[in-house]
């Protein structure tokens, strides 16, 4: 009922299928249905038979690259289908040394977009049934009737800000790419928090952060969270305690986003996947912008060959503090 | 006792029950919907479908200290820290309330009784309020839960033509409609009718706990863990989730001891001090989910340990549900498969 | 109506501290007026150390001595080291006691078999010196000891001296390699107990030790022809509550903490093995 | 590190936590003490290897546990003991100021400075300006943790 293109997923099966019957790849990372049609969850496709579940449509969001992760422990080849998200953690991954690159096969996917479900069933009022997809229209089947609304509005958040959904690595891209977006308002959210006091961003985040269970799925989620072992784990010292105290809960957040500094894709995975909805991404932005203010663009993912701006230095940097 | 309240009016009843206990409702909070004390001016959500974290946390706090200890060269003194707080839990939903029993279960049955639970348990009058429109992922129907009445409630409520009706169950409940007798009057309807239709997902559970007794090796379980990313959302949204962990804060003079919510499906979790971890990957921690709440639990409760409020269906970020599992492990309809 | 908070910990004192081997002490801790609580043999305590935190070990002292608890410890982790790092006179925090305990009823009239490796004698240790407190209940006792060296070896002169001199009881000891002083056996415990060939007959086996260990022990005993029903080992866990609760330590609905951490063979076979 | 100053009485003294790199500006502060320079007493200094070892956690949790300000003092630029330390040190201290900014502390809460070994007037008079820049902006409530009693 959500099937953005059979024909485009023909195709993406055919070539899959191909490379895993002559054993190219022993599995395939893709996404097959979930319960219902605005789900699409993980794949793990090793026979001809798991590939007849595959899917590709507009709600295709996890990002497969960090499954790699554990599958290449269990592998020695691995295909996996990348949205232009999934193809900068995959980079991110690359560069920190945590997969091998000869060892995985990327099937490009340009991608426009991820839909919000939520922001469907607003929209849709009445029950939704269905949707189908036109020239950037998305057709919502409600039980009162049809609904047209601009695609683009129905995003998810993490993809409405997208600069990059052609994958910007691959073996073989499948589909036709959609060009580099321009996305003017990307820094939106933090610029006007920076326009806050002080005090008003610290009650600000005070309370996004109080609803925070502590379930690391942000961190779980992440293609940047690849540590053996996460500081909230370690014993000695013990820096995370496990208490729901706004302290706790800063600690957590503020250096679970510091560890992303120029290093962080912003695939917005650690924010989709939260069950309490904190807005992750702005800290995670905000270190994007100030580092790209202060050590010059930098894009984590885009080029897997340019080193991250935390792990070099020019002896003439400028700084954020008096250097008198 | 059936007593009825304006809806517009219901700004008056949070008032009042504030006053002589800690009041949780369904409370608007940024994005989402939590239990959390009423304050005013909070934004009240008596029918949002479901609680994104269940209100399990009004018996079972994510965070309770109960001990302070103080040391003095080597002498140790310990206080034990008690929490003796009235509360009204107000609109829990009869998915929730049934979860909630089977907690008791755990913390009060079980011996030893876990005082700090019972406590609460005991201080607390719940007000159970019946579905109006459950939402996709409601499937309660399959265990047995009615969307329109929670026999365990201190006091039923449903919301009815602009109105809500109260109906007192037991002593505590009756005291509550009574405390807040001025601002209520009798109610005008006396069974409330009206059609709740939740999916079913097309499981079919009969038998499953058995079933499952000695499929512990089952080859299922190799395949089903994959997408799980480890993280520990489906325990915290979770209402028949309980495991906790204790952890001491403080210095070498003073400080507390807390009991805290923790989660099967961390790595640490079951990790020894001398490094041995009996479940070491993600495949025996879902395997350990999963079997607790269709097998483990069922042996010793005889019943499954899950009331169908869709919770993890909602917020699983891979979509690993428990509905994921029961079809995995074979309990579908045969029509189904 | 109130009842008692199973996680509170009653106040209790380091009497002694004595070093047994590179990495393990002995601990004797007593309540405000001698036992902190009755216990019996096999059974657990929570001790805690604050802020540190809280770790159950088993209790090593046999409930017919009276004026204290004894713990040996090894140092493996946070408050394992932090205890062994107390001096006498400290106090600390204690609950208990947890857990089944040996079934020291079942045995009566039955030939002992102990077998320990390492730091598992701790737990065994409580048990035999039940056995030998009634002494008339229980028949032969042999108790076979093994560690990686002569000084990984706990309780030495008492397993050397008391025990060997208790009636109707013999005690076999073994290290795992050649050492300089020692003169006794050479070998694994698992190989020790196959050429020591004990007859199952009305014999009770009662193991525990590392993992390993355990794995091989149970191995040679059923060559040996013991039963599943005439072996007894104790686990270990890593529990928060020791109630049955916090999650940790289930083996399928049972919990270690509560329901073990002594079994049978035979009731270990009918549970998951995740331990 | 364990010690919060008293609040109530009238005189409010802040506590500042001041990482010094081992190399020049824990030298420059020892200069300051043998050259008999006075700087307020407020300051606790705590001797790292480097400010480019510097743990993002160090700051945290120094604001956590009573810290009403928290100063880092290293080389300056050219001049780090091993080669490069500060020059990675400024990098990732502009971009862990900024986020504690973010984060909703005052921009003088936390602050960085490169004070050399000989340097020991600049080292008394970056303590000087510290403390009462602290004292203006008076205690940190933020990130301290509600539960961390002084110790008495």
């Amino acid at each position: 009922m959500a099937e953005r293109n059979l024909e485009q997923l023909e195709k993406i099966r055919e070539a899959v299928s191909q490379d895993l019957l002559s054993g190219r790849i022993e599995l395939l990372l893709g996404w097959e249905k979930g319960h219902y049609w605005w789900q699409s969850r993980p794949l793990f496709a090793s026979s001809e038979g798991d590939l007849a579940r595959l899917t590709w449509d507009s709600f295709c969001a996890v990002n497969l690259s960090r499954y790699l992760l554990d599958e290449l422990k269990d592998h020695q080849k691995v295909g996996v289908l990348v949205k232009g998200c999934d193809s900068r953690a995959f980079n991110r991954l690359l560069q920190d040394n945590m997969v091998q690159r000869d060892r995985v096969i990327l099937y490009g996917l340009p991608c426009p977009g991820i839909l919000d479900y939520n922001l469907l069933a607003a929209e849709a009022g009445s029950k939704l049934k269905g949707i189908t997809e036109e020239n950037g229209q998305v057709i919502l089947k409600t039980e009162d009737g049809e609904i047209e609304v601009n695609r683009d509005e129905m995003l998810m958040v993490k993809c409405s800000e997208c600069l990059y959904p052609d994958p910007v690595v691959y073996d073989q891209m499948l589909l036709e790419p959609l060009g580099q977006k321009e996305v003017p308002e990307r820094f939106k959210a933090v610029n006007e928090l920076e326009a806050l006091s002080s005090e008003e961003r610290f009650a600000y985040w005070e309370k996004e952060l109080s609803r925070c269970l502590r379930c690391y799925a942000c961190r779980q989620a992440c293609p940047y969270c690849s540590c053996r072992e996460c500081f909230v784990e370690q014993e000695n010292p013990r820096w995370q305690g496990r208490a729901y105290q706004p302290s706790e809960n800063f600690l957590f957040h503020l250096v679970r986003a510091y560890h992303g500094a120029g290093r962080c894709i912003d695939c917005g995975e650690c924010q989709r996947a939260c069950p309490v909805n904190i807005p992750l991404q702005e800290l995670n932005r905000k270190l994007i912008k100030d580092i790209n203010e202060l050590y010059g663009d930098y894009e984590a993912g885009v080029d897997a060959e340019k080193e991250p701006p935390l792990l070099t230095y020019r002896p003439d940097d400028p700084a954020a503090f008096s250097e008198k | 006792m059936k007593k009825m309240i304006a809806a517009d009016e219901l700004a008056k009843l949070w008032i009042r029950l504030a006053e002589k206990s800690t009041l949780f409702l369904p409370v608007q909070d940024g994005p989402t919907v939590l239990y959390q004390p009423w304050k005013d001016g909070a934004q009240v959500e008596l029918e949002a479908f479901n609680s994104a974290i269940s209100p399990k946390d009004i018996f079972l706090p994510r965070e309770e200290t109960y001990l302070h200890y103080h040391c003095s060269g080597q002498s140790l003194e310990l206080a034990a820290v008690e929490d003796d707080r009235a509360v009204t839990a107000f609109g829990i939903h009869p998915c929730d309330l049934k979860a909630i029993e089977m907690l008791d279960r755990v913390f009060m049955e079980q011996e030893p009784a876990d005082s700090l639970y019972q406590k609460r348990r005991e201080k607390t009058t719940v007000v159970a309020l019946s579905c109006t429109k459950p939402d996709p992922f409601c499937f309660c129907g399959i265990f047995d839960v009615d969307p329109l009445d929670a026999p365990g409630a201190d006091v039923m409520a449903h919301l009815v033509d602009g109105y809500m009706h109260l109906e007192a169950r037991t002593e505590k409940g009756k005291a509550l409609l009574e405390e807040a007798g001025d601002l209520l009057e009798n109610s005008t309807i006396d069974k409330i009718e009206r059609e709740i239709k939740t999916t079913d997902f097309g499981l079919d559970i009969k038998g499953l706990p058995e079933d499952l007794k000695s499929r512990f090796d089952d080859p299922a379980w190799d395949e089903l863990y994959k997408s799980c990313l480890s993280c520990g959302v489906c325990t915290y949204v979770c209402p028949t989730c309980y495991c906790f962990d204790v952890e001491d804060y403080g210095h070498d003079a003073e400080g507390e001891r807390f009991r805290c919510w923790d989660s099967c499906m961390f790595g640490h979790f079951t990790q020894m001090a001398g490094g041995h971890n009996p479940r070491p990957s993600r495949k025996e921690r879902v395997r350990q989910r999963f079997m607790h709440k269709l097998q483990y639990y069922p042996e010793v409760y005889n019943e499954i340990a899950c009331v169908g409020c869709g919770r993890c269906l909602r917020s699983c970020p891979v979509n690993l549900d428990i509905v994921q599992a029961i079809k995995a492990l074979g309990g579908e309809k045969v029509e189904h498969r | 109506m109130s009842i008692a908070n199973p996680l509170m910990p009653q106040m209790a004192t380091i009497l002694d501290i004595t070093a047994e081997t590179p990495d393990v002490k002995t601990l004797r801790v007593s309540g405000k007026d001698g036992l902190p609580f009755e216990f019996m043999p096999g059974q657990c305590a929570m001790l805690s150390v604050l802020p540190v935190g809280e770790a159950i070990f088993s209790i090593t002292s046999s409930p017919t001595c009276r004026d204290c608890l004894e713990f040996s410890i090894k140092n493996v982790g946070k408050v394992s080291s932090y205890l062994h790092s107390l001096a006498p006179g400290q106090q600390i925090g204690i609950r208990g006691p947890y857990g089944n305990g040996f079934p020291v009823d079942q045995i009566k009239g039955k030939d002992l078999l102990f077998i320990g490796g390492g730091i598992g004698l701790a737990p065994l240790r409580s048990l035999i010196g039940y056995c030998f407190a009634n002494r008339d209940d229980y028949g032969q006792i042999d108790i076979v000891y093994g560690a990686r060296s002569p000084a990984d070896m706990i309780r030495k002169s008492e397993v050397k001296e008391t025990w060997a001199e208790q009636p109707n009881t013999n005690v076999h000891l073994t290290v795992d390699a050649e050492f300089p002083d020692w003169k006794g056996h050479i070998g694994f415990v698992p190989n020790y107990v196959t050429e020591l060939a004990f007859t199952p007959a009305n014999k009770v086996a009662i193991t525990c030790g590392p993992p390993i260990m355990i794995k091989f022990v149970l191995q040679a005993l059923d060559k040996l022809g013991f039963a599943p029903e005439q072996v007894i080992t104790t686990l270990e866990m890593r529990m928060k509550c020791g109630v049955g609760k916090c999650g940790r330590c289930n083996l399928g609905s049972v919990y270690v903490c509560k329901d073990g951490p002594v079994f049978s063979l035979a009731e270990l076979n009918e549970l998951p093995g995740e331990y | 590190m364990s010690t919060a100053l008293n609040e109530k009485s009238a005189g409010y003294q802040p506590l500042i936590v001041a990482f010094c790199c081992n190399w020049c500006s824990y030298a420059g502060g020892d200069l300051a003490g043998t050259s008999r320079m006075s700087y307020p007493a407020n300051v606790r200094v705590i001797r790292v290897p480097c400010c480019g070892r510097m743990n993002p956690m160090f700051v945290l949790r120094a604001f956590q546990r009573g810290a009403d300000g928290v100063l880092v003092a290293g080389c300056h630029p050219g001049d780090c003991h091993y080669s490069t330390g500060n020059y990675h040190g400024r990098r990732r201290l502009s971009a862990f100021k900024r986020l504690v900014e973010f984060a909703g502390f005052e921009p003088d809460r936390f602050e960085v400075r490169w004070i050399s070994s000989s340097e020991g007037d600049k080292f008394a008079e970056e303590m000087e300006q510290m403390t009462a820049k602290i004292k203006a902006l008076g205690p940190n409530r933020k990130m301290r943790d509600a539960r961390w009693q002084s110790v008495t």
